[in-house]
């Protein structure tokens, strides 16, 4: 197993977000986590990114455990990631979001960078060679050096999703990718996600509401309700699970969505 | 002869002084110098010359005191600086000026070492030290009590800092045993309360306030509302009656001991003095919007008069060496805003103007002089 | 693109070593101090403006650099060149020490504590304790460098063309570093942090480091104005000039490198004009003219320079035309 | 033991001081989000005005009315000429802005009333002295007056629509403008509101420390320091920490450094105190989320 | 019915980029009108022009009058309620607070009564009541978002993607709700929306918009039933 998530609990005073989750994500697995707004989704991504330290649980990372470990050092792991409300460098272009990115790879300090030692050239030239790839495959090459500020918002979805793939992950969180999309951009998305999977050989952990999205592209899917995991297993039997139905998605068009 | 900054009509002059910044009160003086030299030239100027008097803004900032002398120096050409303002700003610009053989003129500082003729001979000092009125004080001090005990309130810079030294000057290896506390304040602080109850405390029964008017009158208030009854002097900075003695309270001053050399305004004792008389009418004419109260136009109108005087000693010879030596040869000179018996004197080994102060202390209504005129030595 | 303005750098430059022998001695001075505040401001630049931790008290760190200058040249007879390293590694270290509780703070409670820091040390320097090397309240006078043996340069001119050479070694250095991996880790933590730091920039190490950068170039100015000036006391080193450099900041253009030549020239020169516009309220007349222009200029003058340069290369329109979502076959290794 | 009895009382007494000041830096910054560096010369020149209304005649309360209207209408007019347009600049500029305003307040405040120091009445003023002359009657009346205000402040922002638009105009002014809120009027109201409590402050507080055009310079680095210790979003925390500020700085000073490094230890432990609770020891912890 | 709100040939731009070019469409009075389009179309930005928050030309009337040029306080003030992108959560504020803010025009007692309504509708709010709105999870910002505009009891209620980041069963009470609203408050809407099933569905008219131009326009019916549409924005 790549990720390893053991009885994680998060209560922030009285608010308990997490209530002791458990659950696997395997190797070139991508793994869809739904659930209820305010079930948790977030917070367990939060928690894995080191962002928010879980009252109780352990994760652990290809062997590494995380619970503890620094948030700087998640992307050195491999664990790469994209925010629900987009976190981006506003004032910086695209390019240089995206560089951000690899700035784990750097070994540079200021002083090299200050005197451009050829370690930082070399390694500024290795982070441009990554970035016209990611530019290339995400179709961002056009807007490279625009304010990210100014794009439309799946524009700067994109961009956020290219930053983490910089980074070359291993475990890839995706929160919500598909807000804001139409249904063939949702589409399109799907087939982006399944390729990212095959292409780098990653994992990915999706949280999404649009059931459409989410079935096509899992492999397996995990049902949070109150923090607490309500179903596990293949889109299929998720879907069809009558406590899942109850809490979130109901009767309607989206349950056959699919 | 080579006389820089002179014309057959003119003489240019450069000051420095706060006209912004913290200090600007100050600026007052140099306001009071360009009206005065305004109308000196009005009435034909010294010797059929006009003064062209530049006086420039350095907000009492060190290193824009070195580029403002610099810029009169070299690009104005000015023949001499005369009554810069403050202490670390001309201690900037001193070495500069003695270099380019320069006179610095009457430099508007109470400082002790604007008397030292031997380093830095192109510098001269006006007012009596604050060291020197210092040592006055402490030799009351020790000449009326036995055994006192002295309470020091200081300004924590070089003005407060000089009356310390006084003191230790006349105390010696005494200071540690009769000087039982001595507090600092910064000037920007906003109440100086606590450094009174601290000295207080300390069951001193003399305090000396080295202090500016703010502080001072803060202080002669503090110690009166906490019934505290010491020998009490203030400095010299700080006897106006209009800023001090009238907002600490006149009652609550009454006792008050304080070595005079200089005229205040706001003092009924000078209502009808002809020289108070004289600076109220130029002032009238030249400054009818000015404060009256404040001690800074006096003190201009005082320091201008007494250039005037050495420009008319140089006669034609307005070479910097010459207007050197008028300036440290002035005899018995009176100027009408300085106490009867107070005089300006100078001398090549003499380069504290003004070096005498009269005690008086604060009887409720007015600043009654007692003992004789003290001459002071620089040290 | 690059390659132009390589070129105006280098003719900008020409420029400024040729004016060394068009000026006289005192406006050489005023240039020195332009050259000297300029990389003062760059140093509070980098911190504030790039970093985006605000800093109302760089003026101590200049005082700092000021002092150590001042001791090392007149207690033991260093050369003046020579104390510059050591009065960058000394400032270097307290600015590190003093981010690091600094690192903390946010916004207003930083600016707070930074101010309270240029508030507090010119009393420092006061201290008895520290007279014997602060000379107190009297402060230091030190002897100005002449132009090496061979140079037939005056004192003003050699001190210019030394400052302006240190000057654009500082410049060149702060434009690579803020252009590289580490600039876009600075300002990416100004923009969000959180995403910085999920994107692997180690936050504490990042920001002390920024703010011992910054703090050394703010004291290697300082020891470049102390050396022009000759002088240090307490009273150079007030709070005013923290809040000069700020205005100075703010007047160039926050977050731009060649914005704090313009800033500097601000405080330099715009002074004077106030003081000749009215002796009675120069301060106001200051005050007014740093208002109207930022008020007509909000983002200073690296700001407007921006514009213009926008306004004459036109721009790529900033909509985009739609791109299908999709992945190319030649993919990610 | 006795001496240490008066340097707290004297400590509370500069306290409010700061306290009343820093209560008008709460208002401007709740208001606005800034902290406006020209609030105390702002104070100052109204404490002129009002005394050239004493001056003129007019009894103590009817200037002091006066003035605080006098103030208001100053501040909302800085606000909407200087203020507004300014708008969209960054939050440096207005800081720069804010530096720009202390320069001219201080100047003109010199250029008009003069330097010279000079008293100022207090409406409290008795024939004695209380507590051995440790706490004047004006001292008393003006904590009183500073706790009024700081009731009045915190019911307004705490309980009134008025004072939670406010509060909402400078978080967040494009989605106040959606729930119809006019963001230029609270903003302008918000500069009212303050320059009237730092005209009420300069009232308070120039029967203590005099009146010159410098009152506020010092005063206003503690009052800062008061209403960031307390938290700047808490009336209450700010005057908390005004009054802590007068007295930290008066027993270091007296028993632990002296006088000379007494401002320097206040601001440490204030800074201290901070780095352990950045949003000061009231303040109310602002969480961001991803 | 009579046109509530009618946009004419309106124009918007940020700064030197221009967004919509000349577009036409109108809201009638108590309908409900759909407005579908691509990712950075410019949906938002039509709902911001009409809210007065972009620069526009052109003319927008609202019941009667101008409203174009006029301040985004005063288009809030006449009636009209906007859900924005991004929520526009006042994230400092609590949950309480941001909700007192959205009837912020209307008197206290309204408030009250109104209050129950949106804890019908949301009874998450209720138990948040006293949170700090910035540390709501994504879903529960959008649910505030909503609560806020409908406590202003506007004419016209402008909603930018209702839907964005709500569980699906919450997506179909959300338009439950407004269908509900729509009917018996004869509160009219329009919606910019991506689930286009949902939004078709309570809609009586709909728009296309493609790089700012108005590319269809007529009844929802008539839009669900359009080739194109059906393949892009319905999937089916
Ligand atoms: N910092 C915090 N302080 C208090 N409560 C919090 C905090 N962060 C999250 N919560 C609460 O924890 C719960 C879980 O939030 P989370 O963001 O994980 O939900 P989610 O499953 O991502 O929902 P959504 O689908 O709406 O994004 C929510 O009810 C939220 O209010
Ligand atoms: N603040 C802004 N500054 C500059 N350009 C902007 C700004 N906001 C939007 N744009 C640009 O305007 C165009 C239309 O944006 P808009 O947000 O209206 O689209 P949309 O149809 O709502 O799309 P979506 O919500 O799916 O992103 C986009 O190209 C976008 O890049
Ligand atoms: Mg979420
Ligand atoms: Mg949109």
């Amino acid at each position: 197993m790549l990720l390893e998530i053991r009885d994680v609990a998060m209560r922030f005073g009285g608010v308990v977000a997490l209530a002791g989750v458990s659950f696997d994500v395997g190797r070139r697995e991508i793994c869809g986590l739904i659930g209820p707004n305010g079930s948790g989704k977030t917070t367990l991504f939060n928690c894995i990114s080191g962002i928010y330290r879980s009252t109780a649980g352990s994760i652990r990372f290809d062997g590494h455990l995380l619970t503890g470990a620094k948030r700087h050092r998640m992307i050195g792991y491999g664990i790469g990631r994209t925010f629900q409300n987009l976190a981006l460098f506003r004032t910086m272009s695209v390019r240089e979001n995206i560089l951000v990115g690899a700035h784990h790879f750097g070994r540079a300090g200021f002083i090299a960078s200050a005197l451009r030692a050829p370690g930082a050239r070399a390694e500024e030239t290795s982070a441009r060679q990554r970035l016209s790839t990611v530019l290339d495959m995400l179709e961002l090459g056009a807007v490279a050096e625009h304010l990210v500020a100014s794009l439309p918002f799946a524009t700067q979805k994109r961009v956020e999703l290219a930053r983490a793939l910089i980074s070359s992950p291993q475990l890839l969180l995706m929160d919500e990718p598909a807000g804001g999309l139409n249904h063939s951009e949702v589409d399109q998305l799907a087939d982006l996600i399944r390729a990212i999977r095959d292409r780098m050989a990653i994992s990915i952990l999706l949280v999404e509401h649009h059931m459409n999205l989410v079935m096509r592209v899992s492999d397996r899917v995990v049902a949070l309700e109150f923090g607490s995991k309500i179903a596990d297993g293949s889109p299929a039997t998720v879907q069809s699970d009558p406590e899942v139905i109850r809490a979130y998605l109901g009767g309607g068009v989206h349950a056959q969505a699919a | 002869e080579d006389m820089p900054g002179v014309t057959a009509t003119s003489i240019k002059i450069g000051q420095t002084e706060a006209y912004s910044g913290n200090a600007s009160a100050y600026g007052a003086i140099g306001r009071t110098l360009t009206a005065l030299f305004k109308s000196v030239n009005e009435a034909g100027g010294v010797n059929g010359r006009k003064i062209d008097f530049i006086s420039v803004d350095d907000g009492y900032i060190p290193p824009r005191t070195v580029e403002q002398t610099r810029r009169l120096v070299e690009e104005e050409g000015v023949s001499f600086m005369f009554n810069a303002l403050g202490t670390p700003t001309n201690t900037a610009v001193q070495k500069y000026l003695n270099m380019k053989k320069v006179p610095q003129l009457f430099v508007a500082t109470g400082a002790d070492k604007w008397g030292d003729y031997q380093r830095y001979p192109w510098t001269i000092g006006y007012q009596p030290s604050y060291r020197t009125e210092a040592q006055v004080y402490a030799k009351y001090i020790l000449k009326t009590a036995k055994a006192p005990k002295i309470a020091i309130l200081f300004q924590n810079d070089d003005f407060g800092k000089d009356y310390v030294l006084g003191i230790k000057d006349v105390l010696g290896s005494q200071y540690d045993t009769l000087v039982v506390k001595a507090v600092s304040y910064e000037s920007t602080d906003p109440t100086i309360d606590s450094q009174i109850v601290t000295l207080q405390s300390s069951g001193a029964d003399t305090l000396v306030i080295a202090a500016i008017p703010k502080m001072a009158a803060q202080a002669i208030r503090k110690v009166y509302d906490i019934g505290w009854h010491p020998l009490e002097f203030v400095s010299d900075v700080s006897v106006s009656v209009g800023a001090v003695i009238k907002p600490a309270g006149v009652e609550k001053a009454v006792g008050l001991i304080t070595g005079l050399y200089g005229k205040d305004a706001t003092d009924p004792a000078w209502a009808n003095d002809p020289g108070m008389n004289e600076w109220r009418a130029f002032m009238k004419a030249n400054m009818p919007d000015a404060d009256l109260t404040d001690a800074n136009y006096v003190y201009g109108y005082g320091v201008g008069l007494t250039l005037l005087q050495v420009l008319k000693q140089c006669g034609n010879d307005l070479s910097r060496a010459n207007i050197m030596k008028q300036a440290t040869n002035l005899k018995d000179l009176e100027i009408p805003t300085l106490l009867p018996g107070i005089k300006v004197n100078t001398s090549p080994t003499n380069y504290h103007p003004i070096r005498q102060l009269q005690l008086a202390r604060w009887n409720g209504k007015t600043w009654e002089r007692f003992g004789e005129v003290i001459s002071g030595a620089g040290s | 693109m690059a390659g132009t303005r390589m070129l105006a750098i280098m003719a900008g430059l020409a420029c400024a070593v040729a004016i060394a022998f068009a000026l006289s001695g005192y406006h050489l001075f005023q240039l020195t101090m332009v050259v000297t505040y300029a990389i003062a401001i760059l140093g509070l630049n980098i911190v504030t403006g790039y970093n985006g931790q605000i800093s109302l008290g760089h003026g101590a760190f200049y005082a700092i650099g000021a002092y150590v200058t001042a001791i090392l040249m007149s207690n033991y007879d260093v050369p003046y060149w020579a104390t510059l390293p050591v009065s960058a590694l000394i400032c270097a270290a307290f600015g590190f020490a003093f981010g690091l509780p600094a690192l903390r703070l946010g916004g207003l409670y930083l600016a707070l504590t930074t101010f309270a820091l240029a508030v507090a040390l010119p009393q420092l320097l006061k201290y008895p304790a520290l007279e014997p090397w602060t000379g107190g309240v009297q402060g230091i006078v030190i002897s100005k460098p002449e132009a090496p043996l061979g140079l037939r340069l005056s004192g003003d001119q050699w001190l210019y063309l030394f400052t302006l050479a240190v000057g654009a070694v500082m410049f060149l250095l702060a434009a690579n570093l803020l252009s590289g991996r580490i600039g876009r880790a600075i300002r990416a933590v100004r923009d969000n942090p959180i995403a910085a730091e999920a994107m692997g920039v180690d936050l504490a190490l990042l920001k002390t480091r920024a703010f011992a950068v910054s703090a050394l170039y703010t004291g290697v100015a300082g020891s470049l104005g102390a050396i022009a000036v000759q002088f240090v006391a307490p009273d150079s080193f007030s709070v005013f000039l923290s809040i000069t450099l700020f205005v100075g900041l703010v007047v160039g253009g926050v977050a731009s490198i060649s914005g704090a030549i313009f800033g500097a020239a601000f405080i330099v020169f715009v002074p004077n004009l106030a003081e000749q516009v009215s002796k009675a309220a120069a301060g106001a007349v200051y005050g007014v003219i740093l208002i109207g222009f930022l008020y007509f200029i909000p983002s200073g003058f690296a700001g407007m320079a921006r514009r213009i340069l926008q306004r004459m290369i036109p721009q790529r329109p900033a909509m985009l035309v739609r791109t299908e979502v999709g992945v190319r076959e030649n993919g990610h290794a | 033991m006795i001496g240490l009895l008066h340097q707290i009382l004297s400590g509370l007494v500069t306290g409010g001081i700061y306290a009343s000041v820093a209560l008008a830096l709460v208002m401007i910054y709740q208001s606005t989000h800034h902290v406006n560096f020209a609030q105390g010369e702002m104070a100052t020149f109204s404490t002129y005005i009002a005394l050239a209304l004493i001056e003129a005649g007019l009894p103590y309360w009817g200037a002091f009315l006066a003035t605080v209207m006098i103030s208001f209408v100053m501040g909302a007019v800085i606000q909407i000429v200087l203020m507004r347009p300014m708008a969209n600049a960054p939050v440096l500029s207005s800081v720069g802005v804010f530096i720009g305003l202390l320069l001219v307040f201080n100047s003109i405040t010199g250029w008009i009333f003069s330097y010279t120091i000079k008293s100022f009445p207090s409406p409290f003023e008795a024939s004695r002295p209380l507590l051995g002359g440790f706490l004047s009657p004006h001292e008393l009346g003006a904590t009183v007056v500073t706790l009024a205000v700081l009731v009045a402040v915190y019911l307004f922002f705490r309980h009134t629509k008025l004072g939670l638009a406010m509060r909402a105009a400078a978080f967040n002014p494009v989605s106040s403008r959606l729930v119809g809120i006019r963001v230029g009027h609270m903003l302008a109201l918000g500069w009212g509101l303050a320059a009237a409590l730092g005209a009420v402050a300069g009232m308070m507080i120039a029967p203590v420390v005099f009146l010159d055009p410098n009152m506020m310079a010092g005063i206003l680095l503690y009052a800062f320091a008061g209403a960031l210790l307390g938290g700047i979003d808490n009336p209450a925390g700010a005057v908390i920490g005004g009054f802590a500020v007068g007295v930290i700085e008066n027993l270091g000073g007296a028993y632990v450094v002296g006088t000379e490094l007494k401002l320097s230890l206040a601001l440490f432990t204030i800074v201290a105190v901070l780095v352990f609770r950045p949003n000061g020891l009231f303040g109310r912890v602002l969480v961001t989320r991803v | 019915m009579p046109k509530l709100l009618e946009a004419i040939g309106v124009h918007a731009a940020y700064g030197a980029s221009k967004v919509l070019h000349g577009i036409d469409f109108m809201v009638e009075e108590g309908g409900v009108t759909c407005l579908l389009g691509a990712n950075g179309a410019g949906k938002t930005t039509t709902l911001r022009a009409i809210s007065g928050m972009v620069r526009t030309s052109g003319e927008i009337h609202f019941a009667g009058a101008r409203i174009d040029g006029r301040a985004t306080e005063d288009i809030a003030r006449a009636g009209i309620a906007h859900v924005p992108d991004g929520r526009g959560t006042f994230m400092e504020l609590t949950v309480e607070e941001n909700l007192r803010l959205g009837a912020y025009t209307r008197p206290d007692r309204a408030f009250r009564d109104d209050l129950a309504h949106v804890f019908d509708y949301f009874p998450r709010l209720q138990q948040r009541l006293h949170q700090q709105a910035g540390t709501l999870s994504g879903g529960e910002q959008q649910m505030l978002a909503i609560g806020r505009a409908l406590l202003l009891r506007p004419r016209l209620l402008l909603l930018d993607e209702p839907s964005f980041g709500l569980a699906p069963l919450i997506v179909e009470e959300v338009f439950d709700i407004l269908h509900r609203i729509n009917r018996e408050q004869r509160m009219s809407i329009l919606v910019v929306e991506q689930n286009a099933n949902l939004a078709l569905a309570i809609s009586e008219r709909a728009y296309l918009l493609e790089t700012g131009r108005m590319v269809m326009a007529g009844s929802a019916a008539d839009l669900a039933s359009n080739e194109a549409v059906r393949r892009s924005y319905l999937g089916f």
